[in-house]
């Protein structure tokens, strides 16, 4: 065998006055980092299989486990980091493009981190929701900009059909293959208690799940896969597909080594093959072409359901936003580069891309400044942490969020990113069965739910210091928000005073 | 160096006061003067003003513009801009008499005036959108100049100072309104600024508010896509827009404009039978944006008309008094009692709930 | 009345429920205290093969053929939940013969023992099901 | 309803709880000739061994059993007859006791067949009842100085002689069977306890029969002699049928009883040692006496007679002993196809017959073995299960993944 050039990432410490050889790190850790030595009658590990999942950690019932970053270092070189020089072994080694899960990890900064949001005093009353109504239902769609009567001069229902969430966030769009089934089970039960949606991403709707289609947004995107008619009038939305934040201009690539019965059946493709999404839809090669798309849709569905594109946050968003919203378009979604996947090249996910923050604030900004911003919907995520940045976006001009990485967590994710393996420990990455049934959907469904109400409560709680007591007040409402510090032309990107202005 | 309306949102407390003659009868600005003098503790002095209805009967086919000029210069190329797109049939420094609280005045002047046919027909507008856009168009772009009123037969009267003391200063007892409204200001850091006085008035819609508004920002960045444009940053401005929108522009009517800006809450809907469900539905997902929240108590004046509306906690104060014909609203019940004593019935309107005076076929044959 | 529940479908066969009874029924302060260098003698036992696992212990029948055999009146129900005062019990195994389940063992102080719902213990409740990371173990009414 | 229970064991608790199930208020009555509360039989020898007390025993059920469950006792006094006519029990001293509905639970006695010279044999016993286990007690005194000679390989002489081995100079047991345990094992998990019985220091005489006593030595059919100071007589049991046969129910070796343990005269039901049940092991009538039949007999006797529908049709021979710490479990009947486990210690025998397991003897290992007779009682087509695994061991995992979900996840239907 060649010389590895790498030190393991991790080292794991086991306590061994605390470990009562249980054995339950062994038999939970797929990547069979933990075993038993009769020998030495002791716990040993191997790091270098460890992705620091901690599932190991967390079931430990002696807290006998943790995981630390290995202090084995390379000599000091601010350029030539320990990770660059990593990164340069692994190619060397390999000769492969790097695959890398999740969001972009990398220093840049974080606008949401930058912002400050406004509370009333004196001249205006804070609101308390616990004994005012305070409301965050959100509806999504083209608003009419006029009214019709009828003959009688009652008012018309003009409005295009809408989607209603009883809290502004939605779960984002994560593929049946890429997650697995109970991560979907999950997702979807929690998006019908919630009152809001998940999405099926670009892998089809499992069979299971269509009873689930009133809270469902189905996908359509570039590799069409379980794509047909009874799945796009199984959802309550519609939404195509152009970009995704964490590789904003490639497609994707679903391994033949997940691709089993069931999801061979649901994506409609033969069960063993790789099933490739390609970088671009090929029938979409100008904005014209996308009007097409997307009156097929509502042509395929009776004009009853919104359709929403889904364009990754680029350099020139609020133009492409723009045409989007132009092209018939009910709802538009960015995604940001902190957005997260199941598998994409290191590089572009590391390197391509804006921040949502900036996206939002460019997006919202221009379809005002065209008079047609009343016209779409503008979801945003990539990566909504908390409920902050979650008012943060709505404030900068969003009508809702949708979150991917944040209910992961809650569903047990680590964000040892390492999806790409297939042998995601917490039952969510991965189509192995006996990975696969970690995730109790019951379990997974109520700390959605939990997660979910969480932020709902505590989004209402400063909507309520700032004397606001319906979302829609404070969508686009950026007076609520302050910089610090932040460059003036952030703060125009923005939309924002400084603190203290 | 304090920043004036209009560069810096400004924060306000307030009182304000109304009063509407269903049978169009007449009265002069005594009462509303006294009636806002009592509530002298809620203005601090730095911004005062009127709105009467029916105050120019001789001139009421046309645009009455009363301006603001801080200099000449602005006053001249005012005028060139209202000669170029106006027929103007009187003009006169409006009336004033010294008064020793009310200082720094600026040059008040009035227009009486109807649009050139040709640039009328020539700008493809209904005549009242044509009036608007030029006075937007002014008030946005040209510096010194700021046209305080635009309706016909009804006029803005407001100053720098105790609303009472506004009133004198521009001699109300020599108007006569079948609807008065009035404002005390109580702004919370401004030098005072004329324009930044009450009523806020676009064509005939004029409006006075108590409160501040905490959707300000959302309701402003919604209304400007309509050609709107927010120059004094204040509540009572985006108010104004938000009801002409609704109102001239889209055709809702009064009660339809306060179900969109002081919409019920949700709860409150899906108690309501069907067919009103689905009307109240519509109209706060239709125009969702135009949600005002905050507290707040306004009177809308226009036409032949009055709304009174609180924000939907009646989060502010607010009383209506009925005498015969006559209908007072007021910040505190002091301000009715005082000027009409014996009311036939007083009461306080719940939030969300507006109050809708009209002049009644005695007043409008 | 709660009982415990078992679905396999959510079993990880990760054996925590027997550490977890082991530490509840061994009276000491933490488990690291009851279980280092301890051979288990849990009594919930997770029988697993080929992917298949799930746990074992005391269904606290209504009609249970341990108690009606018992030949020392030791096992009795308490509040619908079976109990065991091994002070009274002989060892003579007739409810081992008995159980359809297979829930009664032998203990190491020669009185068979069984679950007995942390009832007796100081958890007060199931601590195999608080220690069920997967919900595969349930304390419910059913 | 008025109910009356003549004996005071096992079955009659049953029939106490079986009626209070159903009846909470219906005055019951227990005549008993034993004067104590009710306990375990089978605990005898454990008092002996000194694994209970006398205390313990008596809490066989709680010493306010009777008081809570209503029930009125009448102990130390014999039941004469039953008139089922006039529907009354006469009791030797005179008094008559009414009944509405009635159950004969009169157990068994000890057998003891005529031995010559078995009367000039002083200190002498059966080991039946609580008063015999006292009377051997005194016997052996303290001084483990007795030579013991137990007449009985079968369940009651090889417990006797568990119950004292640790307290006697020399213990015999003498059987005319070939094997020890004749009538619960077969010979050779019979030969692998009585090998480690036997390391205990316990000797036995198999085939072998007392020709003639003398006071303190038992002079053997082969020739040979063995002295003692106590004997114990363990031969077998009779049932007490005399009762029932005098009230006119049809009486075989023991009481017929129907599933609801009715016999053939009305109002009368019986249960325990003194009936025949239906082995559904082996297909035929024979007396099962073991305590969890007669409890679960006396049970169903007690709802019938309280008007509940109840039916006992699973009764079957089983066992679990303990002898000087080796394990014993059987069950079933030995009659079919085998399957035989079998090391230095352990020893397993599976029995099938007809696509359904109808026997087994586990010794050693006897962990689980209710899965297996539960198998047995519940009549379960081996085909509907995976064989190879429970023939492995007891397990659950051999029942089909939605028969483990009613076992074990309260889902039924």
């Amino acid at each position: 065998m060649a010389i590895d050039f790498l030190y393991p990432q991790y080292e794991v410490v086991r306590n061994y006055d605390r470990c009562i050889a249980c054995r339950a790190c062994e038999r939970q850790c797929a990547n069979e980092v933990h075993f038993y030595d009769p020998e030495f009658q002791k716990m040993m590990a191997d790091e270098s299989k460890c992705v620091a999942c901690h599932r190991c950690v967390s079931l430990c019932p002696t807290r006998a486990l943790k995981i630390v970053k290995t202090d084995h270092t390379f000599k000091a070189n601010a350029n030539w980091t320990g990770k660059a020089i990593s990164e340069v072994y692994r190619q060397a080694g390999t000769g492969g493009v790097l695959l890398s899960s999740m969001g972009n990890p990398e220093p840049y900064p974080i606008y949401w981190d930058k912002m400050l949001i406004n509370a009333s005093q004196v001249t205006n009353p804070s609101i308390d929701p616990l004994r005012e109504p305070m409301e965050t239902r959100t509806f999504l769609g083209k608003k009419p900009g006029k009214v019709e009567r009828d003959r009688d001069g009652r008012l018309v229902p003009n409005l295009s059909p809408q989607l209603e969430l009883n809290v502004p966030v939605m779960f984002s769009a994560m593929s049946y293959g890429s997650i697995s089934y109970n991560a979907h089970a999950s997702l979807a039960r929690a998006a019908c208690a919630l009152g809001t949606y998940y999405n099926t991403g670009e892998g089809g709707l499992h069979q299971d799940f269509y009873q689930y289609g009133p809270h469902t947004i189905v996908q359509v995107a570039s590799g069409r896969f379980g794509v047909h008619k009874e799945y796009l009038e199984a959802g309550a939305a519609i939404e195509i597909k152009m970009g995704q934040g964490a590789k904003p201009g490639i497609g994707g690539h679903l391994p033949g080594h997940k691709v089993g019965p069931d999801i061979s059946r649901t994506r409609m493709i033969p069960e063993g093959t790789d099933a490739i999404s390609p970088a671009p839809h090929h029938d979409i090669y100008s904005i014209e072409d996308l009007r097409q798309l997307v009156f097929s849709l509502k042509e395929a569905t009776a004009y009853k359901k919104p359709v929403m594109v889904k364009i990754a946050a680029v350099h020139n968003v609020a133009a492409i936003a723009s045409g989007v919203a132009r092209s018939g378009a009910d709802i538009i979604c960015i995604d940001g580069y902190r957005g997260g996947t199941g598998a994409a090249p290191t590089r572009i996910r590391d390197n391509v891309g804006i921040p949502i923050e900036l996206a939002l604030a460019a997006v919202d900004q221009r379809l005002r400044d065209e008079g047609i911003r009343d016209q779409v919907s503008v979801v945003v995520g990539g990566s909504i942490r908390n409920s902050a940045d979650l008012l943060k976006a709505i404030a900068l001009g969003a009508d809702a969020c949708y979150i991917a990485t944040a209910a992961l967590l809650a569903l047990g994710c680590h964000l040892c990113r390492s999806c790409q393996t297939g042998k995601c420990n917490w039952g969510i990455a991965t189509q192995r069965p006996e990975l696969v049934k970690r995730l109790n959907p019951e379990i997974g469904a109520q700390r959605l739910i939990n997660l979910v109400t969480a932020w709902d409560h505590e989004l209402k709680e400063m909507m309520g210091g700032m004397g606001i007591n319906s979302i829609e007040a404070l969508r686009g409402n950026r007076l609520m928000l302050r910089g610090i510090g932040l460059t003036q032309k952030e703060l125009d990107i923005l939309g924002i005073k400084h603190a203290g202005e | 160096m304090l920043q004036k309306e209009g560069q810096i949102r400004i924060p306000a407390g307030c009182a304000i006061s109304g009063i509407f003659h269903r049978d169009g009868a007449r009265e002069n600005g005594a009462r509303i003067i006294e009636s806002i003098r009592t509530m002298h503790d809620r203005s601090n002095g730095l911004g005062g003003g009127f709105a009467g209805y029916g105050i120019y009967p001789e001139y009421a086919d046309y645009y009455a513009f009363h301006v603001f000029y801080d200099t000449q210069a602005a006053k001249d190329a005012c005028e060139q801009a209202l000669e170029r797109h106006f027929d103007i049939v009187d003009l006169s420094r409006i009336p004033t008499r010294r008064h020793p609280r009310i200082t720094d005045e600026p040059m008040i002047w009035r227009y009486f005036a109807t649009p050139l046919q040709t640039k009328l027909a020539s700008s493809q507008l209904d005549e009242r959108e044509f009036v608007s856009r030029f006075v937007i168009r002014i008030n946005h772009t040209l510096e010194g100049a700021y046209i305080f009123s635009s309706g016909k037969n009804m006029g803005v009267f407001k100053a720098n100072g105790f609303p009472e003391d506004v009133g004198e200063y521009y001699m109300l007892e020599n108007y006569e309104a079948y609807s008065w409204t009035c404002h005390g200001r109580y702004p919370t850091n401004t030098p005072g600024w004329w324009g930044g006085a009450h009523p806020f008035a676009l064509l005939d819609t004029s409006v006075v508010h108590n409160g501040e508004i905490s959707s300000y920002d959302a309701n402003r960045r919604f209304i400007e896509m309509f050609g709107y444009s927010c120059d004094l940053l204040t509540d009572t401005e985006v108010i104004t827009y938000i009801v002409d929108y609704l109102g001239r522009k889209l055709g809702l009517t009064y009660p339809e404009i306060a179900n969109v800006i002081a919409a019920p809450f949700w709860s409150t809907i899906e108690k309501q039978p069907p067919e009103e469900r689905e009307r109240l539905t519509y109209l706060r997902n239709a125009f969702a944006s135009l949600l005002v929240t905050g507290p707040f108590s306004i009177l809308v004046g226009f036409t032949g008309g009055l709304m009174a509306l609180n924000d939907r906690l009646k989060l502010r104060s607010m009383v209506v008094g009925e005498k015969d014909d006559t209908v007072y609203i007021a910040s505190e019940e002091c301000a009715v009692r005082v000027i009409a004593p014996a009311l036939d019935r007083i009461w306080t309107p719940r939030g969300g709930e507006p109050v809708i005076v009209r002049l009644n076929e005695r007043g409008n044959p | 009345m709660k009982r415990i529940y078992v679905n396999e479908k959510w079993c990880l066969g990760c054996h925590l429920c027997e550490y977890y009874c082991a530490f509840a029924n061994s009276g000491k302060s933490s488990m690291v205290k009851a279980l280092k260098d301890h051979k288990i003698a849990p009594r919930i036992r997770i029988e697993e093969r080929d992917g298949i696992s799930f746990a074992v212990n005391c269904r606290h029948c209504t009609d249970p053929l341990c108690v009606k055999g018992c030949i020392s009146g030791a096992l009795t129900i308490v509040d619908g939940a079976v109990q065991i005062d091994s002070d009274k019990c002989v060892g003579c195994y007739t409810c081992i013969l008995s159980c359809p389940y297979g829930a009664l063992s032998t203990s190491n102080e020669g009185a068979i023992q069984k679950c007995e719902l942390c009832m007796k213990n100081a958890f007060g409740q199931p601590l195999c099901v608080q220690g069920c990371p997967n919900k595969a173990i349930v304390y419910e009414e059913r | 309803m008025n109910y009356v229970i003549i004996g005071n064991g096992t079955a009659a608790v049953g029939t106490i709880e079986g009626i209070r199930a159903v009846d909470r208020e219906g005055p019951i009555t227990v005549i008993s000739e034993e004067p104590y509360h009710v306990y375990g039989r089978p605990l005898i020898s454990y008092l002996l061994l000194g694994k209970t007390t006398e205390e313990k025993m008596l809490q066989y059920r709680p010493a306010d059993f009777y008081e809570k469950n209503g029930v009125k006792t009448l102990l130390g006094r014999r039941a004469l007859k039953v008139d089922p006519t006039a529907k009354a029990v006469h009791l030797e001293d005179g008094a008559s006791v009414p009944y509405d509905r009635l159950c004969i639970c009169t157990g068994s006695r000890p057998f003891v067949p005529p031995m010559e010279g078995l009367d000039a044999v002083e200190d002498k016993t059966s080991f039946m009842t609580l008063d015999d286990a006292k009377h051997l007690d005194a016997m052996l005194g303290e001084h483990n100085d007795k030579r013991v000679l137990i007449i009985g390989a079968g369940l009651i002489g090889l417990k006797c002689a568990e119950g004292i081995y640790q307290r006697v100079r020399e213990l015999t047991v003498i059987d005319l069977a070939p094997r020890i345990l004749p009538n619960v094992l077969t010979e050779a998990p019979a030969s692998i306890l009585q090998k480690h019985i036997e390391s205990k220091g316990v000797r036995f005489l198999l085939g072998d029969s007392v020709q003639r006593f003398a006071p303190h030595t038992a002079h053997l059919q082969s020739g040979g002699a063995v002295d003692f100071d106590v004997l114990v007589v363990a031969v077998g049991v009779r049932p007490n049928t005399e009762l029932a046969a005098g009230a006119g129910c049809e009486v075989e070796r023991g009481i017929l009883t129907d599933a609801r343990s009715a016999t053939t005269v009305p109002d009368i039901y019986a249960a325990g040692d003194c009936t025949v049940s239906h082995d559904i092991a082996a297909d035929t009538d024979r007396i099962l006496a073991i305590l969890p039949n007669a409890y679960m007999q006396g049970e169903t006797a007690g709802r019938c007679m309280a008007g509940d529908d109840a039916v006992f049709d699973k009764a079957i021979p089983m066992n679990a002993s303990g002898f000087m710490g080796l394990h014993m479990i059987t069950a079933g009947s030995y009659d079919g196809e085998t399957y035989l486990e079998q090391d230095e210690a352990h020893y397993k025998l599976l029995v099938t017959r007809d696509n359904r397991l109808v026997g087994f003897i586990m010794i050693g290992d006897v962990d689980r073995a209710g899965i297996y007779t539960s198998l047995i009682r519940d009549r379960v087509p081996l085909d509907s299960i995976d064989f190879d695994l429970i023939r492995e061991k007891p397990q659950l995992m051999a029942f089909s993944r939605a028969e483990r979900a009613k076992k074990l996840g309260g889902i039924h239907g």
